[in-house]
């Protein structure tokens, strides 16, 4: 058990001392010129309020500029509840039952 | 679980938690918040009166198929909604191009559809919060 | 020094990223798995929100009165509102699953799984 | 009768009607069974038109809430989307054909409503994936895509199928964690989320912040290729799709693979775009793992007992050949890539239906007890040699089209060396598929009682799987119709 662990563990320092090691080339943090604060972001600080009437700016990228994206989340969701709700279902009661249904299928 | 205290405490401060949330939701297009984080608050003032009153009591409160209709209700108000900007004309989700009134700034029936979007979805994440709560619970009974 | 202060979320989200994808590899608990995930997804989500950030600027709503402030960045912040819920329900559904695995296999060490499946399969 | 809205008629018709599945309490049984055909019918009607409107006029692009294209969402409706969402939704369909009868074979009969509706979730979520030309949404997609199809795996609640859907879960979820964090890190050197949008500024970008665009295309590469089951990262899909129902295998291994690999070819093609993904060296890593995939595939299919996870097991093989023809980055190769797509498909899901089909009735999976079961099961047993016989590559199967435009495609990319590979490995895919037909149709069993006599797999199962083999068939024969529409999106795909 213990030589994966200390292979684990160098292989995660050398994946952390790159990621650690390459923010140096990244884009400055909070650099009011950072790329990606381009003419998308500016259009959605000046417009957001004219085009969608809503003063939160989030609220109206994701309910209006980018309902879509709403809407596919409102579908994890109910994957979500699909999901266990089949796994954990009313349906079965008393796992025995389900012992020699699974071994006869 | 039904110790009195908690059971008197959960009855008061219960109709102010349901009051936040519905705050947080409907002021979603105003002030931070919104449709996900005013259901979360709502869908809790439901899961500590389950775990107050325990889960026969909080399933008398959001029983399953109240639960599944406004989980289904929600989505479907959506894609009704998205239709609509297609019926007036334009792409799917249309707001404002499609004529739905923008009011005034600032106000809370700003916006066009905004704030009935945020209103159904939190409504929705709400009942899928005490939903998946409720299927744990009867998991172990 | 200040290389370290002035990009510390950006060193704080990648720590969080490898810290959450060592407890996912070495820990057998399945639970430690899950709680391994939400660690990587919180760190991405602390790396979205601290691309958008700007020093000096305000959360971005737009109060009627005085237009024309430094906003933060608006766009991140709207996608981490859906990766939370993706969070959300896939861990939602991942217990659910530690739950029917301890009733089948009654035992949620995945090593102690392996070993089960391992003997089931000989016999 | 077209319109441009056809995409979103689709999509919302899938997911409208998954959502209304639960609440139709009292509805069931054939009433039941018939909304679902009708629904999925009219949505094959929908696709046809506009592949249709497609071909006839030309890809179009269509903005979510008629903003511009930056700023909202975009679906990009090109040939080859069309013709892949018209092939996702036929292969849906005669699936669900084939589940009606072999379902309450194998799962709990109050949970079969809720399969139809993570059934009708994951065709929305696929279609979408197919269509959406922004890096986000796609990552909606992807997640939305996972956890409907662990939750088809799962399911099935038996021992094996609720561990291999814990353990392709977890699998999955490192994936997509993984493809968001490269999605951050092209958001923050290009500040679009288009696709299109990100592709113009990449240039200028890949001087000024070259590790950014080299972490986020690691990222992308190791997230997807879990998902798509690239060869090393391959592991949790033989149990998964073995021990998954067999309409699920059928739907993971025919058409969710095929999602994320089409994702894969869209983000390195269309968004960080052909040259500096060579320049990166994406391409060779990726000929290296799907050469490894070839035949470390089969070789692994050679040793598997069970026929599902020797069909799961060649299914990484054929990954391999997809990935192969998307890595050499000429559009030859990308064609042939797509087109094995779609040959792949159908071939993969008459395998798994027929393999499907023996199990349902004789209850045998082992490969060495399938003895003179073709005069049996002759249908079944038909279906299952086309398939085979495409997996080998056997003229007039659209296996041997689809080797035959991998080989031109890599002599005309200059690397004779993996025609060899391509052989070998139809070499390898003969050594396993070939003795079970022999046994089946050669082999005489002494006491030929697998079923009771007179009795054989239901019809609506028998009729969904001969259709799946004519597709094959067809496609074998005619490829030009699948190939001139490929050959039409191809051009716009590599440089939009």
């Amino acid at each position: 058990m213990k030589w994966d662990k200390i292979f684990t563990i160098v292989l995660l320092g050398a994946l952390l001392f790159v990621l650690v090691a390459s923010i140096g080339e990244l884009p400055p943090m909070g650099a009011p010129d950072s790329p990606s604060y381009n003419e998308t972001t500016r259009y959605y600080v000046e417009e957001g309020t004219r085009d969608t009437g809503s003063t939160n700016l989030i609220a109206s990228i994701i309910t209006d500029y980018r309902a879509f994206d709403t809407l596919g989340e409102a579908t994890v969701l109910f994957t979500g509840i699909a999901g266990v709700a089949a796994l954990l279902g009313v349906a079965h009661h008393n796992p025995k039952e389900k012992e020699e249904e699974e071994n006869h299928g | 679980m039904d110790d009195l205290f908690v059971r008197v405490i959960t009855k008061m401060i219960l109709p102010f938690i349901q009051l936040y949330g519905l705050y947080v939701i409907i002021h979603g297009h105003l002030s931070p918040g919104g449709a996900f984080s005013g259901g979360a608050i709502y869908a809790s003032s439901l899961v500590l009166y389950t775990l107050a009153y325990g889960l026969e009591k909080g399933q008398k409160r959001l029983s399953h198929n109240t639960s599944a209709i406004f989980e289904s209700g929600g989505i479907l108000f959506f894609i009704f909604f998205g239709i609509l900007g297609i019926v007036l004309g334009h792409s799917f989700l249309t707001n404002r191009q499609a004529g739905f009134s923008m009011g005034n700034l600032g106000q809370v029936l700003s916006g066009g559809l905004i704030p009935v979007v945020t209103f159904v979805l939190g409504i929705k994440v709400m009942s899928t919060v005490v939903t998946l709560f409720h299927n744990m619970l009867e998991e172990e009974r | 020094m200040n290389f370290i202060i002035g990009n510390i979320n950006y060193i704080g989200a990648m720590v969080l990223f490898v810290i959450g994808l060592y407890t996912v590899l070495t820990h057998p608990n399945l639970i430690k798995k899950i709680i391994g995930i939400n660690i990587m997804e919180t760190s991405i989500f602390l790396f979205f929100v601290s691309i958008g950030y700007v020093q000096g600027a305000r959360a971005p709503l737009v109060d009627p009165g005085n237009g024309g402030q430094l906003l933060v960045n608006p766009l991140p912040s709207a996608m981490i509102l859906t990766g939370i819920v993706v969070a959300l329900s896939v861990s939602a559904f991942a217990l659910s699953l530690v739950v029917r695995l301890h009733q089948l296999y009654g035992t949620i060490e995945l090593d102690e799984i392996i070993k089960i499946r391992s003997v089931e399969t000989d016999d | 009768m077209t319109s441009m809205h056809f995409p979103v008629y689709i999509l919302m018709l899938l997911l409208g009607y998954a959502v209304i599945i639960p609440l139709q309490r009292k509805l069931s049984g054939k009433r039941f069974q018939l909304g679902i055909l009708l629904v999925l019918g009219v949505t094959v009607i929908l696709a046809i038109l506009e592949l249709d409107n497609v071909i006839r006029g030309s890809a179009y692009r269509y903005i979510f809430g008629s903003y511009t294209r930056g700023i909202g969402i975009e679906f990009i409706v090109d040939e080859f989307s069309a013709l892949m969402t018209l092939i996702v939704l036929i292969l849906a369909i005669l699936i669900v054909i084939y589940s009606f009868k072999d379902l309450d074979h194998e799962i709990h009969p109050t949970r079969i409503k809720g399969y139809y509706t993570l059934v009708f979730l994951m065709m929305f979520s696929l279609v979408g994936m197919i269509f959406t030309n922004d890096i986000f949404n796609l990552y909606v997609f992807v997640e939305l895509l996972s956890l409907t199809s662990v939750a088809i795996i799962a399911i099935k609640n038996t021992k094996d199928s609720i561990f291999a859907s814990m353990k392709y879960l977890i699998m999955g979820t490192i994936g997509s964690v993984t493809v968001l964090m490269g999605s951050a890190l092209i958001y923050m050197v290009t500040g679009h989320l288009n696709m299109t949008l990100i592709n113009g500024e990449i240039g200028m970008v890949w001087e000024q912040y070259p590790i950014n665009i080299l972490l986020a295309m690691g990222f992308i590469l190791t997230g997807f290729g879990i998902k798509a089951a690239m060869f090393p990262l391959h592991n949790w899909l033989p149990d998964a799709h073995s021990s998954a129902p067999t309409p699920s295998s059928a739907l993971l291994s025919g058409l969710v693979v095929k999602g994320y690999v089409f994702s894969m070819a869209k983000l390195m093609y269309r968004v960080v775009g052909k040259d500096i993904s060579t320049e990166i060296g994406i391409t060779r890593f990726i000929i290296i793992f799907a050469v490894m995939g070839m035949i470390m595939g089969s070789v692994f299919a050679l040793s598997q007992r069970d026929i599902k996870r020797r069909l799961a097991y060649s299914s990484v093989a054929q990954i391999g050949y997809i990935f192969m023809g998307l890595a050499l980055a000429t559009e030859l190769g990308i064609s042939s890539a797509l087109f094995h797509v779609i040959s792949h498909a159908f071939m993969k899901t008459a395998l798994f239906l027929s393999a499907g089909s023996i199990i349902f009735l004789t209850g045998i999976r082992d490969v060495r007890e399938l003895d003179g079961i073709a005069y049996e099961m002759p249908i079944t047993m038909g279906v299952f040699a086309v398939g085979a016989m495409g997996m080998i590559g056997i003229p007039g199967t659209s296996g041997f089209m689809s080797k035959w435009y991998l080989g031109l495609a890599v002599l005309d990319a200059g690397y004779p060396e993996l025609l060899i590979v391509i052989l070998l490995s139809s070499f390898l895919n003969a050594l396993y598929y070939m003795p079970i037909i022999i046994s089946a149709y050669i082999a005489e069993h002494p006491d030929r009682s697998y079923a009771p006599e007179g009795t054989c797999s239901p019809l609506p199962m028998r009729f969904s799987m001969a259709l799946v083999a004519v597709g094959i068939l067809l496609i074998g024969l005619f490829p030009n119709i699948v190939m001139d529409v490929i050959q039409l999106a191809v051009p716009t795909f590599v440089n939009l």
